[in-house]
């Protein structure tokens, strides 16, 4: 993959991921953070992990936006309201960024091309899920199961 | 900064910048709105953040027989969504007692 | 090698437990449905331990297990698994037809109850941890169905849970029983300590058998006494028996599941299965802790024997005959009789089971009505329930040749005759075997002879699906004593790992005239003093009030413990009370006032010059305090930015070290 | 030795083509590779559209016993070109309150990802446009992005009925996402692969020489099929599911603000899904480009797998000509009650089949599986209050 994919999708993951931080109207927000999504599943692409992309854009774009764009809905009164930006919230990001970046080029980081490995097949995830990582595997299943109902009692009417 | 522009394919450095990135611009999402859906969708993009960056440590380490990485990733995904599930009905039930879906209303746990 | 029933062992307790489920998940009102699957996993499991039989009657000392890993615990691995040897199979087989004669009972008992299903759910799931408890090849597993048993226990007592007693009959249940099994789950620790394995039988490697064992030494004692204490807790032996009477509460064929040929049985089971724990160096067959098991059984047997005598509720009777029974249990094992106190055990769980379920049909009859002075002359009335019941009661009093009783009594006093621990509990058992056949021969004189009395005078035969079981159980009761006589001892032979011979000869046994002269004393006695009853009151209250009142007020134990236990724990939690509120308070208004004191002094050097003193200071404690409070914003971004920070502080924390 | 050459003909001109760029490097090859099959999806799906939309009319027309289009062209087959050049010069309308950017991108979002899970669909031997590893998750990961472009009409029009359109479509779409799903599962674990190749290859035999080896020929696979269908239906906002564009109810649904040629393009974005649909059902469940019969496979694959594609459409068609639209709760209902269980026993009836040895036993056993279920849930979902007064539910 050449550096200049690598900094097209960056640069169009990271505007989308700003837009959807910073755009005042919600629902703009959330299709920029579809948007972020899917160029972060093209990295995912990029870097061999086909599954984990074609999950990402399954889930995150086709459940977790279409969850947000519904509650968007279900709460639109507030929508339109004034923005209001807190600043010292963007003061703590940008520490927080300058932090990380300063961690990164102090951590002695291999450097060069990543090595040439046999690309992952689903098949070879499908065997890791129900071999090693069958516990795991459940567990996310039970949580999944929890996070469905507790959902649900959630939303669900207070009067009977 | 200047290799990094130069070299003819992104390295781990490329990856763990762009995902640091993400990171503070899932925080500044997450702190600087006041609309509780904002904060939802930071946190998002904070776990995508995590995400990338395990998905690039997978692909630059040590090659390994387990895609352990991946595996993390896909896992961590799943409980994304599990966290956007819950998060959301929070803000819809929350939304439907006070009627705001400004968080700096939500007060009565204050000190 | 194994045949297919070993490797699916587990299927017996798991239909029931799947039954359960099943039912917990059903709808209320699919009443018919419920009793259906309950009755048809129970069926299955019958079925199964049927089939779990054969294989045991070919081979003498058969025993075949499957383990296996549970989890692993770093370097430790945790194994459990189940076992089959003839302890195993006849246990199975008996719980389960029992179960499933009480199962079907229940249909009709409890027919016009609304928790129906639920009561159904309950008793499968006791069934399940039940059948668990008796194919463990590990005493963890064991312990685990033993602790379900007691939840289902709790359960099914306190089942009736609107009705105060019933709430408390069941906490006090769980409690005391808790008591005991603290005891083994001390020696269950001790014993994996010692031995590094729970397993009972793992290829010589397992905890019973001879090379850990040999291990042991001394500890064995203290471990087999700690064990001892959870067998004491469930199976209502002496201190700890207080709980079975009081869980009469329940329905009545809870009573006969639980408190009759089951849950209690689990204790004698528990000392059967440990039972080389226990003969660790072992002279003459007698230990240390045989003897207490010994002589806890003859306090208990004696014991409740008496008490059972000035009782009139018609269940705490049997309730009190039940740890009588099972006094004698240990005492066999205690003497070195396992196989006797597993004879016992079976046949006690046939014929206690029929007498519940025949008082049960009794209660029905007389619209939940307990009381025997109530009752009477039912036997014109309810002719099926009278025989069965007396049936039964002639196989707990022991009367010979016909009853499965009388056998398995008999061997148990021949045991212990021959124990060279001391004559004493021989002749203190002979003396229980009268007070049993006086007692019950009471409470059949006053439930069906004579004439109907109050609660008597509108009763009715119960349905055929109470009645049935009835049958089965008497027929069961009667029949068994085919493999019990001393003639032909296929049961003792079976469970010894020997093979059995008809030998006419030895029907006839000393032992034998003993036990009719005594069974004949103590019907005898009952019919002289109960037989032209008159009246309200009990002819042996008339005669000695004194001792009548001690017995009927179960000789005070309760009280005594009220008095021992629980006044000690009161005035515990007094003094403590007084300890905080005067002796800890005090301490600290003393410090408070030192305080003070120096507040005094301090605002004496205010006024002396310093204007900004004490005032200021503590205006700016409150203020740090509104400072603090501040941070607890309520505000969840305030919280998430808090974190971030934390994190950047620790980044730069672990950059800069490293 | 000329049905080879038949069947490969597509495949022989692109090579033909490349060959052309030999001396190109090799990501021009793949880009110039990727423009021709995406260039020749575009070209036979358009057609199939206009094919399509003018057949339907015609067959809804004789179901309604009379002729459909019949003036333009011979028998009427111009009738596209006419509503082509109609929608094109027709007046583009944009509500004066919309969110612009969202209306104006709607239609787009909508189309595109139905063309792109065209692209993965094996259309004959050594046809397929992209042939990746994970191509059946491709398909839905693609195409669970029309949710938002549903949701992105029916805001971006800031009008009611867009609105409650788009919502009761985004319902009903994300509820039989899920039995659509799980359907497919069946079939992924019994290949083994997620790789429509690998599925179609995998049904390439023929049983006794005779019966081939569809996976619609298996209890777990008709069922499967039937419910995939079904959920399909749903998906591409088909009668008798096409609640959300009720006319008599809400206009046009999230389409009630647009005109022109964005509305046209809703309209091509809702065949290419129906396309995508039955061309998935076409590989899953019936063989994708195998010939029903060994004697039968000198006709070239393409053949096969347009016919059985034209097949499933008529189908929808035919449906669409004679079922009534079913109502809201009804549909939900159905997805969760019956759809799920329903999928769900397909994968257990699957796995009965496998460890019975894809055999007659197996057979049987899985269509015991099947019925059980079907029963069981028969007579769970009894209900009682049939005829009872509806209780409504709003959101707020």
């Amino acid at each position: 993959m050449s550096t200049v994919a690598f900094f097209a999708i960056a640069i169009f993951t990271l505007a989308a991921a700003l837009a959807a931080a910073s755009f005042s109207k919600l629902i703009h927000a959330a299709l920029c953070l579809a948007l972020a999504f899917i160029g972060i599943a093209a990295f995912y692409f990029s870097l061999g992990a086909e599954f984990v992309g074609l999950a990402q854009v399954f889930i995150y774009v086709g459940a977790v936006a279409v969850l947000i764009v519904f509650t968007i809905l279900l709460t639109r009164r507030e929508s339109d309201a004034p923005v209001q930006f807190k600043w010292s919230g963007a003061v703590v990001a940008l520490a927080v960024f300058a932090g990380l970046i300063w961690a990164i080029f102090k951590s002695p980081l291999p450097g060069g091309a990543a090595p040439a490995v046999a690309p992952l097949t689903v098949k070879q995830i499908g065997e890791s899920l129900m071999t090693s990582y069958v516990w795991p595997l459940q567990c996310v299943g039970l949580l999944l199961t929890g996070a469905l109902i507790g959902a649900v009692v959630l939303v669900m009417d207070e009067k009977p | 900064m200047n290799d990094l522009a130069m070299a003819t394919t992104p390295t781990l450095t490329h990856f763990l910048v762009i995902s640091a990135a993400l990171f503070s611009i899932g925080l500044l999402a997450a702190l600087s709105r006041r609309h509780a859906i904002y904060i939802l969708i930071g946190v998002e993009m904070l776990l995508a953040a995590a995400n990338l960056n395990f998905i690039a440590f997978w692909r630059y380490g040590a090659p390994s027989p387990q895609p352990t990485g991946v595996m993390i990733a896909l896992f961590s995904i799943a409980i994304a969504a599990a966290e956007a599930a819950v998060g959301l009905a929070l803000v819809i039930a929350v939304y439907r007692h006070y009627r705001t879906t400004n968080v700096d209303q939500f007060t009565s746990m204050k000190g | 090698m194994n045949p297919w029933i070993v490797s699916n062992l587990w299927l017996i307790p798991a239909i029931p437990l799947a039954v359960a489920l099943l039912i917990l998940s059903l709808n209320n009102s699919r009443r018919s449905v419920c009793a259906a699957l309950a009755v048809i996993g129970q069926a299955a499991a019958f079925i199964l331990s049927v089939v779990a039989l054969v294989p045991t009657l070919g081979t003498p000392h058969y025993l075949a297990f499957v383990n296996f890993t549970w989890f692993t615990f770093g370097e430790q691995a945790l194994r459990l698994g189940w076992m089959l040897d003839p302890l195993t199979a006849v246990m199975i087989v008996m719980i389960a037809l029992v179960s499933l004669c009480i199962f079907v009972f229940s249909i009709g008992y409890m027919a016009a109850d609304k928790n129906f299903t639920r009561f159904f759910a309950y008793l499968s799931f006791f069934s399940a941890a039940m059948l668990g408890l008796v194919i463990a090849n590990s005493l963890l597993l064991l312990f685990i169905c033993w602790e379900l048993v007691g939840l289902a226990s709790y359960l099914l007592i306190g089942f009736w849970i609107d009705k105060p007693t019933a709430a408390a009959a069941a906490k006090k249940a769980f409690i005391t029983t808790r008591i005991g099994d603290m005891g083994f789950f001390l020696g269950l620790i001790w014993l994996y300590h010692g031995t590094g394995t729970l397993l009972f039988y793992d290829r010589g490697a397992g905890c019973m058998e001879p090379a850990a064992l040999a291990g042991l030494g001394p500890a064995a004692t203290s471990i087999a006494l700690l064990i001892f204490c959870g067998a004491a807790g469930k199976s209502g032996q002496f201190p700890l028996h207080v709980w079975l009477p009081d869980a009469m509460e329940g329905p009545t064929p809870v009573s006969a599941l639980i408190h009759a040929a089951t849950m209690v049985a689990a204790g004698v089971f528990l000392v059967a299965r440990v039972f080389p724990l226990f003969n660790v160096g072992a002279v003459h067959g007698v230990t240390a802790s045989l003897t207490v098991v010994v002589w806890i059984g003859v306090i208990t047997a004696l014991m409740a024997s008496l008490i059972a005598i000035a009782q009139a509720d018609i269940k705490r009777i049997l309730a009190y005959s039940t740890v009588s029974q099972l006094g004698l249990m240990m005492v066999s094992l205690g003497v070195g009789g396992v196989a006797a106190a597993i004879i016992h055990l079976i046949a006690h769980g046939f014929f206690k089971a029929l007498l519940f379920l025949g008082s049960g049909s009794v209660i029905h009859a007389c619209h939940e009505e307990q009381d025997i002075r109530k009752m009477g002359g039912l036997r014109r009335i309810m002719p099926l329930t009278f025989v069965t019941y007396a049936i039964g009661m002639m196989a707990l009093s022991g009367v010979p040749l016909f009853f499965s009783g009388a056998w398995s009594k008999e061997e148990i006093l021949h045991q212990t005759a021959h124990w060279p621990g001391g004559p004493w509990p021989y002749y203190l058992m002979l003396l229980g075997v009268v007070l049993t056949a006086f007692y019950m021969m009471r409470q059949v004189i006053y439930v069906f002879l004579g004439r109907p009395r109050g609660a008597s005078e509108h009763a009715h035969e119960s349905p055929a699906v109470m009645t049935i079981p009835l049958i089965v159980l008497a027929t069961c009761a009667i029949v068994f004593s085919v493999l019990l006589t001393p003639a032909w001892p296929w049961l003792h032979d079976y469970l010894m790992g020997e093979t059995a011979r008809f030998d006419a000869r030895l029907l006839i046994q000393p032992v034998l005239f003993v036990s009719l002269v005594l069974v004949g004393i103590g019907i005898g006695f009952g019919w002289f003093i109960y037989g032209k009853r008159e009246g309200e009151i009990d002819p042996l209250q008339r005669a000695q009030p004194g001792v009548f009142r001690f017995l009927e007020e179960k000789m005070w134990i309760d009280e005594i413990y009220a008095s021992l236990v629980v006044a000690p724990a009161r005035f515990a939690a007094a003094f403590s009370n007084f300890m905080d509120r005067y002796v800890w308070d005090g301490f600290v208004r003393i410090v408070g006032g030192i305080g003070q004191l120096f507040g005094i002094i301090t605002k004496g050097v205010d006024e002396q010059g310093i204007n900004s003193g004490v005032d200021e200071a503590t205006t700016g404690l409150r203020g740090i305090g509104r400072i603090f409070s501040a941070a607890h914003s309520g505000q969840i971004q305030a919280y998430l930015g808090a974190v971030a920070v934390g994190m950047l502080a620790l980044l730069l924390l672990y950059a800069w070290l490293v | 030795m000329s049905g080879r050459f038949l069947d490969q003909i597509f495949i022989s001109t692109k090579q033909l083509l490349l060959s052309f760029f030999s001396g190109a490097p090799n990501w021009v090859l793949q880009l110039i590779s990727s423009l021709i099959n995406i260039a020749a999806l575009l070209g036979v799906f358009l057609s199939l559209f206009a094919l399509i939309s003018v057949l339907e009319r015609k067959i809804l027309g004789r179901i309604q016993n009379r002729y459909g289009p019949n003036r333009v062209g011979p028998f009427g087959l111009f009738q596209p070109v006419a509503d082509g050049i109609k929608m094109l010069i027709k007046e583009d309308i944009v509500p004066l309150r919309a969110d612009k950017v969202v209306h104006f991108l709607a239609p787009i979002m909508m189309v595109v990802p139905a063309i792109l899970a065209l692209g993965v669909i094996p259309y004959g031997r050594n046809m397929t446009a992209f042939s990746i590893d994970g191509g059946i998750l491709f398909f839905f990961a693609v195409g669970s992005a029309t949710e938002l472009a549903v949701f992105m009409a029916g805001w971006g029009s800031n009008n009611k009925f867009s609105m409650l359109g788009a919502m009761r479509a985004i319902a009903q779409m994300v509820s039989y996402e899920l039995p659509l799903i799980v359907t497919i599962l069946p079939v992924v674990m019994i290949v083994g692969s997620l790789s429509p190749d690998a599925i179609v290859a995998a049904q390439g035999a023929y049983w006794h020489g005779i019966v081939p080896r569809w996976f619609v020929f298996t209890p777990w696979g008709a069922t499967a099929f039937i419910l995939f269908f079904v959920s399909g239906l749903v998906e591409s906002n088909r009668t008798p599911f096409d609640v959300p564009e009720g006319e008599s109810e809400i206009v046009a649904g999230h389409m009630t603000e647009y005109s022109g040629f964005k509305y046209a393009t809703f309209f091509m974005a809702e065949y290419f899904g129906m396309f995508a649909i039955s061309g998935l059902a076409v590989t899953l469940f019936l063989g994708g480009w195998q010939a029903p019969f060994g004697f039968l496979q000198w006709i070239p694959s393409y053949a096969w797998f347009f016919a059985k594609l034209c097949l499933l459409l008529f189908v929808f068609i035919w449906i669409r000509g004679t079922l009534p639209r079913t109502r809201v709760d009804q549909v939900m209902n159905f997805a969760w009650k019956f759809m799920l269980p329903m999928a769900f026993a397909c994968i257990i009836a699957a796995a009965v089949w496998h460890y019975q040895g894809h055999g007659l036993r197996g057979w049987l056993w899985s269509a015991a599986v099947i019925a059980a279920v079907y029963f069981a849930l028969s007579y769970f979902l009894e209900s009682r209050k049939r005829f009872a007064p509806r209780t409504y539910r709003f959101a707020e």
